[in-house]
This record gives structure tokens, sequence and C-alpha cells, in this order.
């Protein structure tokens, strides 16, 4: 575990260290931002009070949070072992006395948590100072459970990208789904659009997917668009999720080492 | 112009060697883009007509915008990538070939993969013309042709701009893009939804706006708070920017070849 | 035209603005003087040497005379243009390698990039084609030119770039370090060519190397450049004479124990073996010979000119002392 | 009193020294947290009459005060002591000159109380802060009442401790008395579901054994599912048990200790 936070470290010390693109970064994330709120707010000003249960105030604070947490959905796996695994490194990780699994998936949630304490302060501090309208707004009673679920959620993330990673084993160039899973899952995460403005069957069929449980469900608990009863259900899935995707993980991984040795690493 | 044919196919042809990885960046432009026409379409189903802008009205504007950002942004693919070119120091081979510099940039990167954004803003233009409630003979085809064209010319401004702008600093670069992508993904929808400041950003300074919401807004008979003649700015603006983006390249050239670099 | 290269006070001066400190302490500005004034003359055919320790400006002076950098100062007339007002003509008559960074296509075959480079310079097909067919008969790279250029060693890529740079017949050939990183036997093919290229073909060629062997086997004529300056311009025994006319003498001693004359260097003894550098114009050889013969005895001697990367890397060192 | 404090020194530096395992634990303790509250929130939908005595918020409050002693309530051997055992060198401790039972009680306090000083306090905030029927809630005038009965639960939960330690004078191998003991109180202690919950028959009989003493009474107390005439009854119940423990303690060690000299050690 100690390593665990020492790897958040170098990662939050990289994410610093290229201080001008993490700041480009927010400033994109603000000016997307502000873009999708007037967007939204032009629908609701068509006479539409609630929205799949989401009034404008929430939705105003769901865009906010949701590109604030942008950098923490799984958009690909750990960067240097797809290099690791080109130019057969690969063999002294393998030779390392830690579980694989354990050390791929502390650095998963390192890259995953990094973002978090660089990007998300700012935006949501720049989200905070906006005017009427635009302004992030959020009710204390659900910051707690909101900020546990967030936590959850950035768990599931760092087993999407342990699978991701573990996914390098077969295409080595890291070219192959692995590209295109992250983009369908951040849109069915309700990061390209909340899933509270799709249609009533689809919106209930993606939350049941993995993808939901790491944006939709903490942002559904923070903006306070659920009463406890569903945020429970919410974290119960979480909890299933992240269970279900760190099984996967490690099977994933096995036989991706099994398949790794026979070629003979 | 010949050599930046040349140049362009050769790019091509280097491309058409990993052909796994030139299919798959294909999808993934065009997954990217189904992304933003999906957000159009899942609010225009939840939601129903915008303003007085009905589904149909704003596909067409989605359309046009795309299509002209996917052209300009497949032409001046190599401008995306430019930074990198003058941090490896390539930029001075470019100067030691006899023939312009912006052509060889250019054609040093022929992006075939930006096409899947073309096939959603096709889909979404052909799409919207097919249920507009207003008429739409040749004459609206021909100004519909003529804003996508303005919209390549303006586009390639704002990429050679940013292009240009490497020559001085190449960090923060990344700021740029949320101003074309930005641009992009708010000029699917008609402008007078924006707040003043933020309208008037997209329509005097990035001037997004004379491509489609002022010219669309014409075509489909919507009174403007604007002067009739603005509607027929398009050329006019992607002919300023593409000027701009010019004297910014050279001014840029300008520069690394005056020991600046 | 009696110069074919001509150089007149050439002036670079970069500012460089150091990042501050703190982030928010302002960048110092600071004025680096590249070149500070220097002139030469180079004649049609000629072979020259540029050599310097790093960062004295020597492709500094490459990009100014191939068009890429504007001066500060200064003036300078190759084949009868100035370099950077002319850009496009005149980068149709040089041809520059770049050690290390190829010119060609990564992706496509040898000879793909041959042809874009017929289209770029515009050359006539049929010219193209029997100056290509002779220089890839000259360099030996026949069998390459259907392989991507990625898939191939560095020697090779670097025999193929220099192809492609005479593909427009060059007057002049800029060479920027082309034998660094090669093998052995590359550079010995690389040094034949060039050297081949200049006697037959009259390619004037301006070499920039930190290889003294380069500098020796090829250069007739030398500029030596430091801070900025043109420190010399010459043959190579005269750059050893700058550098102090070090001669070695290696013998086999006798019995007798080993004692030197005033001037006399001791740089190796292993057993019975010696190696004494000394200044022939300071202490005659003979000198030094007859007082050896009389103390320690001399069964074998051999006297040798010092290497040459010794000579110059001692010349850089003071150099650097001068600066410092 | 001094070696007791020495005791609860290092066993509080034992646990600060894993700070990460102790940062798993607490977030253990939040899940099992919210998976309670999920079901009790179910039970009281579908058969609200079932519980008496015990609302739905007393039992999330409940739930939330277990999980933050749950160290401190759950039962388990002075394990260095019991390989001492095995392994003979239980004469040095032998040896000491303090009285073994006095010893074995302070260092069996010390091991409960870390943990507790280190879990509860955030615990106990998270489940304050947690929003509607999930929030932590006790009326205030129960608090003197409740704290103490909580004392005097600790204080029964070494006791016992103690004498599972001294029960291996006899059985020597330490496992039997570690797995079963611990499984039989956590069913009958209220530790897995409040006594509450239990048919009217076998509560009355769980309630009057020291398991209950332990856990359930203290947070019966605290959640105020009892009127203070049934508080004080407990509190007395309590004291017996506290104190029959204490002396059956004190005679078990005796003899255990005489039994093991005339072994030899």
């Amino acid at each position: 575990m100690r390593a665990f936070f020492s790897m958040v470290k170098t990662a939050l010390r990289q994410q610093l260290q290229y201080r001008s693109a993490m700041l480009a970064g927010v400033f994109t994330q603000l000016v997307f931002g502000l873009i999708l709120i007037m967007v939204y707010t032009a629908f609701y000003d068509n006479g539409y009070s609630v929205m799949g249960g989401m009034a404008l105030g929430q939705a105003v604070s769901y865009v906010w949070l949701s590109q604030g947490t942008y950098r923490m959905m799984p958009w690909s796996g750990i960067k240097d072992v797809e290099a690791m695994m080109r130019d057969g490194r690969i063999a002294f990780e393998l030779a390392r006395p830690l579980d694989l699994y354990n050390m791929w998936f502390a650095r998963s949630m390192a890259m995953r948590t990094a973002p978090l304490l660089t990007n998300l302060p700012l935006v949501l501090l720049a989200a905070c100072l906006m005017p009427e309208g635009l302004r992030l707004t959020l009710q204390p009673a659900w910051l707690v459970l909101g900020a546990l679920s967030l936590g959850l959620g950035m768990l599931v993330s760092a087993a999407m990208t342990a699978i991701l990673t573990g996914t390098y084993f077969w295409t080595i160039s890291g070219q192959g789904i692995n590209r295109i899973l992250p983009m369908i899952g951040s849109f069915c995460a309700g990061n390209i659009l909340p899933l509270a403005f799709f249609p009533e069957g689809v919106r209930f069929a993606l939350r049941m997917l993995p993808f939901a449980s790491m944006l939709d469900a903490p942002l559904r608990i923070l903006v306070g668009t659920v009463d406890v009863r569903t945020a429970l259900s919410v974290i119960g899935l979480q909890l299933f999720w992240l269970a279900a995707l760190t099984a996967l993980g490690r099977v994933v991984l096995r036989a991706g080492v099994k398949k790794c040795m026979v070629q003979g690493g | 112009m010949s050599v930046y044919f040349k140049l362009s196919l050769a790019y091509l042809r280097g491309q058409m060697q990993h052909l796994g990885s030139f299919a798959m960046s294909v999808t993934r432009n065009l997954i990217s883009s189904v992304g933003d026409a999906l957000r159009l379409v899942l609010l225009g189903v939840s939601f129903g007509a915008m303003g007085r802008w009905t589904g149909a009205q704003i596909a067409v504007l989605y359309g046009i915008i795309t299509i002209s950002f996917a052209v300009a942004s497949a032409l001046g693919a190599g401008l995306f990538s430019f930074s990198g070119v003058i941090r490896r120091g390539d930029f001075d081979r470019v100067l030691l070939r006899p023939c312009g510099t912006l052509t060889q940039v250019l054609g040093a990167k022929f992006d075939l993969t930006r096409f899947g954004r073309l096939t959603t803003g096709v889909v979404g233009l052909a799409w919207g013309i097919a249920r507009l409630d207003t008429p739409f003979g040749a004459a609206q085809a021909a100004m519909t042709a003529l804003c996508v064209f303005s919209g390549v010319l303006l586009f390639l401004g704002i990429l050679m701009i940013q292009g240009g702008a490497c020559f001085w600093t190449i960090e923060g670069m990344e700021a740029f893009n949320a101003i074309t992508y930005g641009g992009v993904a708010m000029a699917s929808y008609p402008l007078e939804v924006y707040k003043g400041w933020l309208r008037d950003l997209f329509l005097y300074v990035i001037p997004l706006g004379c491509l489609n919401y002022l010219p669309c807004a014409v075509l489909f008979g919507k009174t403007l708070p604007y002067p009739l003649f603005t509607a027929y700015l398009a050329p006019v603006a992607g002919g300023a920017y593409l000027a701009l983006g010019l004297l910014v390249w050279r001014a840029g050239v300008r520069r690394y070849r005056s020991a600046g670099a | 035209m009696e110069h074919i290269i001509s150089v007149r006070d050439l002036c670079v001066h970069f500012t460089v603005r150091k990042k501050g400190k703190t982030m928010f302490s302002p960048r110092e500005k600071t004025v680096v003087r590249a070149l500070d004034g220097v002139s030469f003359d180079i004649a049609p055919g000629e072979f020259v040497g540029y050599i310097g320790p790093n960062g004295a400006g020597k492709s500094t002076t490459i990009k100014c005379l191939s068009g890429i950098l504007t001066p500060t100062g200064g003036h300078i007339a190759v084949l009868g243009r100035v370099p950077w007002e002319e850009r496009v003509r005149h980068v149709a008559d040089i041809g520059v390698v770049f050690g290390q960074r190829t010119q060609l296509w990564w992706d496509l075959p040898v000879e793909d990039s041959f042809e874009l480079l017929r289209d770029i310079y515009k050359l006539d097909r049929g010219e193209y084609e029997r100056t290509k067919a002779r220089l890839v008969e000259a360099i030996d790279i026949g069998e390459l030119l259907r392989t991507p250029v990625r898939q191939l060693s560095l020697g090779q890529r670097m025999r193929c770039d220099l192809v492609a740079s005479l593909l427009h017949r060059p007057k002049i050939l800029f060479l920027d370090e082309p034998t660094i990183g090669l093998d052995a036997v590359s550079k010995l093919n690389m040094r034949g060519f060039v050297k081949e290229l200049n006697e037959k073909e009259g390619t004037t060629v301006l070499l920039t190397t930190h290889d003294m062997d380069d500098v020796e086997t090829l250069c007739r004529r030398l500029l030596l450049i430091g801070h900025g300056k043109k420190l010399m311009d010459g043959t190579v025994d005269d750059l050893r004479r700058m550098a102090g006319t070090k001669r070695v003498l290696k013998a086999t001693v006798g019995e007798g124990k080993v004692t030197l004359p005033a001037g006399a260097v001791l740089t190796a003894h292993e057993g019975r073996r010696i190696e004494v550098a000394f200044d022939p114009e300071a202490l005659p050889a003979d000198k030094l010979v007859l007082h050896l013969a009389s103390t320690a005895g001399l069964t074998d001697m051999q006297v040798v000119a010092a290497p040459l990367d010794e000579t110059v890397a001692a010349l850089y060192r003071r150099m650097a002392e001068v600066e410092a | 009193m001094s070696t007791f404090r020495a005791l609860l020194k290092t066993a509080l530096r034992q646990q600060l020294q894993y700070r990460s395992a102790m940062l798993v634990g607490i977030l253990t303790q939040l899940v099992f947290a919210f998976i309670y509250i999920m079901v009790y929130m179910a039970y009281y939908t579908y058969s609200p009459g079932a519980a008496q005595g015990m609302t739905l918020s007393q039992a999330v409050s409940y739930t939330w005060i277990n999980q933050a002693c749950l160290r401190m309530m759950s039962l388990s051997g002075l394990v260095e002591i019991q390989e001492m055992m095995r392994d003979g060198r239980i004469a040095f401790e032998l040896a000491r000159p303090a009285d073994l039972h006095g010893m074995w009680l302070s260092r069996a306090l010390a091991v409960r109380l870390a943990p507790f000083a280190l879990h509860a306090p955030l615990t106990i905030a998270i489940g304050l802060l947690m929003p509607g029927e999930m929030r932590l809630s006790f009326a205030l005038e129960v608090l003197p009442a409740g704290l103490l009965s909580l004392g005097m639960a600790t204080l029964l939960s070494a006791a016992v401790t103690v004498l599972m330690t001294a029960s291996c004078f006899w059985t020597i191998d330490s496992n039997g008395i570690n797995r079963l003991l611990p499984m039989v109180a956590k069913v009958c202690s209220g530790n897995l579901l409040p006594l509450a919950f239990y048919p009217a028959g076998v509560r009355a009989v769980l309630r009057a054994l020291p398991f209950a003493a332990i856990a359930d009474a203290p947070m019966r107390i605290l959640v105020g599912a009892c009127t203070a005439r049934e508080a004080a009854a407990t509190l007395a119940m309590q004291g017996v048990w506290l104190a029959a423990l204490l002396a059956l303690g004190r005679v078990v060690t005796g003899c255990g200790v005489r039994r093991c000299m005339v072994q030899g050690g």
C-alpha cells in the first residue's frame, strides 16, 4: 500500500511538471463547460423545468463536475507499460516479486488520482466563481456521500485501466480495440451528455453498465438528483462493478502473462 | 502545387504501410465525431426543438460547420502536429528544399483519417436538408456550398495561426485546441443561444457564426438582430482569416530564420 | 568568379531568455555571441574542414551558408547569391547532409524518396535517371533502393542520404558530422565516396566534424573556430604547429636508468618500452636521441607525429581555460 | 496504571505505523456500513412491523456505531501470549513481578483502545455527515449512560479476552477457542444483526448473556432504543457480568499458572 502512495506522488509531480499543459487542459475544460451549459440552458428554456429527473441548476453542476473529472476516466491503459510491451522490457515487470495485478492496479489508481488533485480543484474553483446561472451549486448534505461515491468511481475507473493495460498483451501496438473502448465507455458514462438527457429506456440500461458507475453515479449523488435509497443502490452497483472488474482484470492479466511467457516474453 | 499533392501522396503511401493503425484511427475519428452528433440528436429527442430552431435546421448548422472543419483539418493536418516538427528540428530540412515552407508542412501530413468526421457531417447535413420545412432549391444549395468552402478557408487560417504560433512558443499550444474544437462544438448550435461576450467572440473575433448561423437564418427566413448583408459575410470571413493565417505563418518563419529559434 | 563562397565579418547574436528561478521572477535576457566577425573565402573544388569545440559556432555557420539562418551582421555570397535572400534558388544549388538525421521519408522505399526529391527539385527526367544511376553505382546502394528507410542501418541510411543530397548535382556540399555514429567500415566507405566526388566531380565540400581521422584523410584546408572567432585558416600541419609541434619518440631502451633532457616529457613507460613527447624546435631530435643513447642505451626507436585528436583536444582545453 | 499507558502507546504506534492498512480498514468498515444500511432499508420498507422497538434511523445509527467500535466489540485472544504458551516462553511472563491477570487485562484493553481511538472518530464523523435517513443520529441526553455502558463493554471484552488467553493453559493450542468463540459472540452480541431483529424469546435470552453486554447493550442505549429504566437495568447487568468475569479470570489464571509450574513450564 505504501507503494501506492509513492506512485500517486510521482504521478502528481509529473502532472505538475507540465504546468502549462495542465493549465491549458483546465482552460479547455472550462471553455467546453461554458459552451455545454449554455446549450443545455437553451434547451431548458423551452419550458422544461426538469429533464430526466435533473433540474437546470443540477445540470450545470453536473457539467462542471464531469469536466473537472475528465482525466479521471479510463482513456487508456498505463502508458509506459505499452512501451514496455513493444521493446520487450515487460520481462522485468513480470519478474518483479510483487503481484502483477496489484502493482498495475496501484499504478492505474495513481494515474487516475493525480489529475483529481490538480485539474478538479482548479475547475471547481473557477466553476464556483461563475456568475448566476452558470455557477456550480452543491448541497452540503450530499457532499460526503458523493465524495465517497466519487472515490468508488475512481476505483472502478482504475480497474478498467488495469484491464486496458492487460489487453496490451494481445494488441502490442495498442492501436486495437483498446483505443475505441474508452471512447464508447466515456459516452456511456455520461461524459459527452448527462445520462439524464437520454431517453428513459436507454438511460436505465446505461446506468446498469460499469461506465456509469465511474462518472454518472457519483455525479448524480453530488448534484443531489437522487434520494437516499437510490443513492445506496447506486453505491451498491459501484461495489459490484468494482469487484467484477477487478476479478476480470486478474483473469485478463493471468491469461496475458501466460501468453507472453509462451512467446518468450 | 503539384509538390503538395506529391508530398501528400507520399504520406498516404506511408500510412498505408500500417493499414491496421490507419483503419483504427479512422474509426476513432468517426466515433469521436459520432459522439458529438449523438449529443445533438439525443438533446433534440429529449427536448424537441430548441427555441425557434427545429431539429432539422440545427442539423444543417451542424453539417456545414463539421464538414468544413473536417476538410480543413484533413488538408492542414501537418499544422496540428507542427510543434513536434519544431521540437525535433526537422524544420531546417524544410528550409533546405527549393519550395514553399507552407506547402511542405501542409503536404507532410494529408490526414485521411480526419474524414471520419466528414461522414457524420455529410450525414447530418443530408438528414437536415431532407427534413427542412422551408424550400431548399438550387440557390440555397449554392449558398450552403459557399458557406462550407468559406468554412474550410477560415479553419485553415486558424490552423495556420496555430502552426505559426509554434515559432514563438511551443508550450501551451493545447489551449488553442480549446478554441478550434470548442468553436466547432459551439457553432453546431444557433449562436443566439450563447450569452453576450461568448456570442460576440464567435461572431466578431472568430467569426464561425458567419459560416452557418447568419446565412442559415436568412435561408430559413428567421429575423435577425443583425443587418441583412451580414448573412453573406462567409467568404469575406474565410478569406480574411486565411490571409491572417498566411501573415502569421510568414512572420513565424521570418522569426525562426532570424536567429530567434 | 574566383570565390564560390565568400564570408565577411559574419556575426550571429542569439538573445536567450533563461526562465527566472521561480515561476514569477522575470526571465533574464542574455545575449549569446555565437559568431563574432568570421571571414573566409573558399574557391571552387576545395575540400575544407571546419572544426572547433562544441558550441563554437560551427553549425550556426552552416545554417547561415545554407540560407536557413539570417545572420545579425556581416555579408555572405555563395555562388554570387545571398543565401537567405534568395533561399529557393540558393538551396537548389547546394546539398546538405546532417549526420544521423535523415532527409528521406521514413515509411517509403529509398527509391520513392528519390523520385519525390526529383519532383521537389524539378529535375529533368533523363538527367535525373543518369545522375541517379551513376551515384547508386558509385556509392553502391543498388540493393537498398526497394527497402523502406526505417529498415536500413545507420551506415546504409547515411549513404542513401548522401545520394539524395547529390541528385540535383549541387556545386557545393555541406557535410555536418556525416560519419558520427558510423562503424569503421561505413566511415571508410563514406570518406572514399566524398573524396572521389570532390576530386572527380569538382564539387566544393565543407565538412564539419569532430573525427580527426576525417580531417587528416580528407581536408586539404582547415578552418578552426573558437568562441565565435576564426582562430586558424591553414593545413593540418599548421594546426599541429599551432597546438605545439609535439613529436613523439617511441623507443626500446637498454638496461640504463632513463633520464630526460629539459623540454622532453615521458608520456608512457612499460618495462623497456618508453614514449617521449618533445618539441623539435625547442629540443632537436638528435640531442634527445644522443642523450638517451648515452644514458639508457637505445636498441630500437621511432619518431612519430603526435596523434591529431590528442593535439586538438589539448588545444580545445586550452581555449576553454582562456574562456573561463 | 503506568504500564497500561506504556502498553497503550506501543499499540497506538503499531497501528499508526501501518497507516495505509488502517485506511483500508476504515474503507472496508464504510463499505459494510453501506451494505448493512441498504439491507435494513429494504427490510423496513417490505416488512415494516418486524423489528420491535427499533426504528429505521435507530437501526442505521446502530450500524454506524457498531462499525466504529467493531475492533473493540469483537472478541479475540491475545495472540502473542498464546504463542508464548505454545513455545514455552511463557516462563518469562510468569517471572514478571506484577500479577499476571492485571497485566493481561491492561494488554487486552490497550489492544482494543488503540484501533478504537483511530477508527471511531472518522467513522462517526462520516456517519454524522450522511444525507437523509442514512445519518447517524442520537439524542444527547442518552450520551452519559451510553458512554458509561461503552466503557463497561470495553472492560468486559478485555476480561473475556483474558479468559480466552488463560484457557490456553489447558488447551495449549489456541486455534480452537480463537475461532469458535468469536463466531458465537458475533451472532449473540448484536455485531452481526441488532438483537431487536431477533424473535422475542431468543432476544430475551441473548440479552442476558455477557456477549450482548459487550455490543448490543451500549449501542441500544446510545441509539435510544430503550427506556431509561431498561438502560439502568442493562448497566446493572453489565456490572454484574463484569465483576463475575473478572473474578473468574483471576481464578482461572491463578490455577492455570500453578498447573503450568507443576508441569515445569
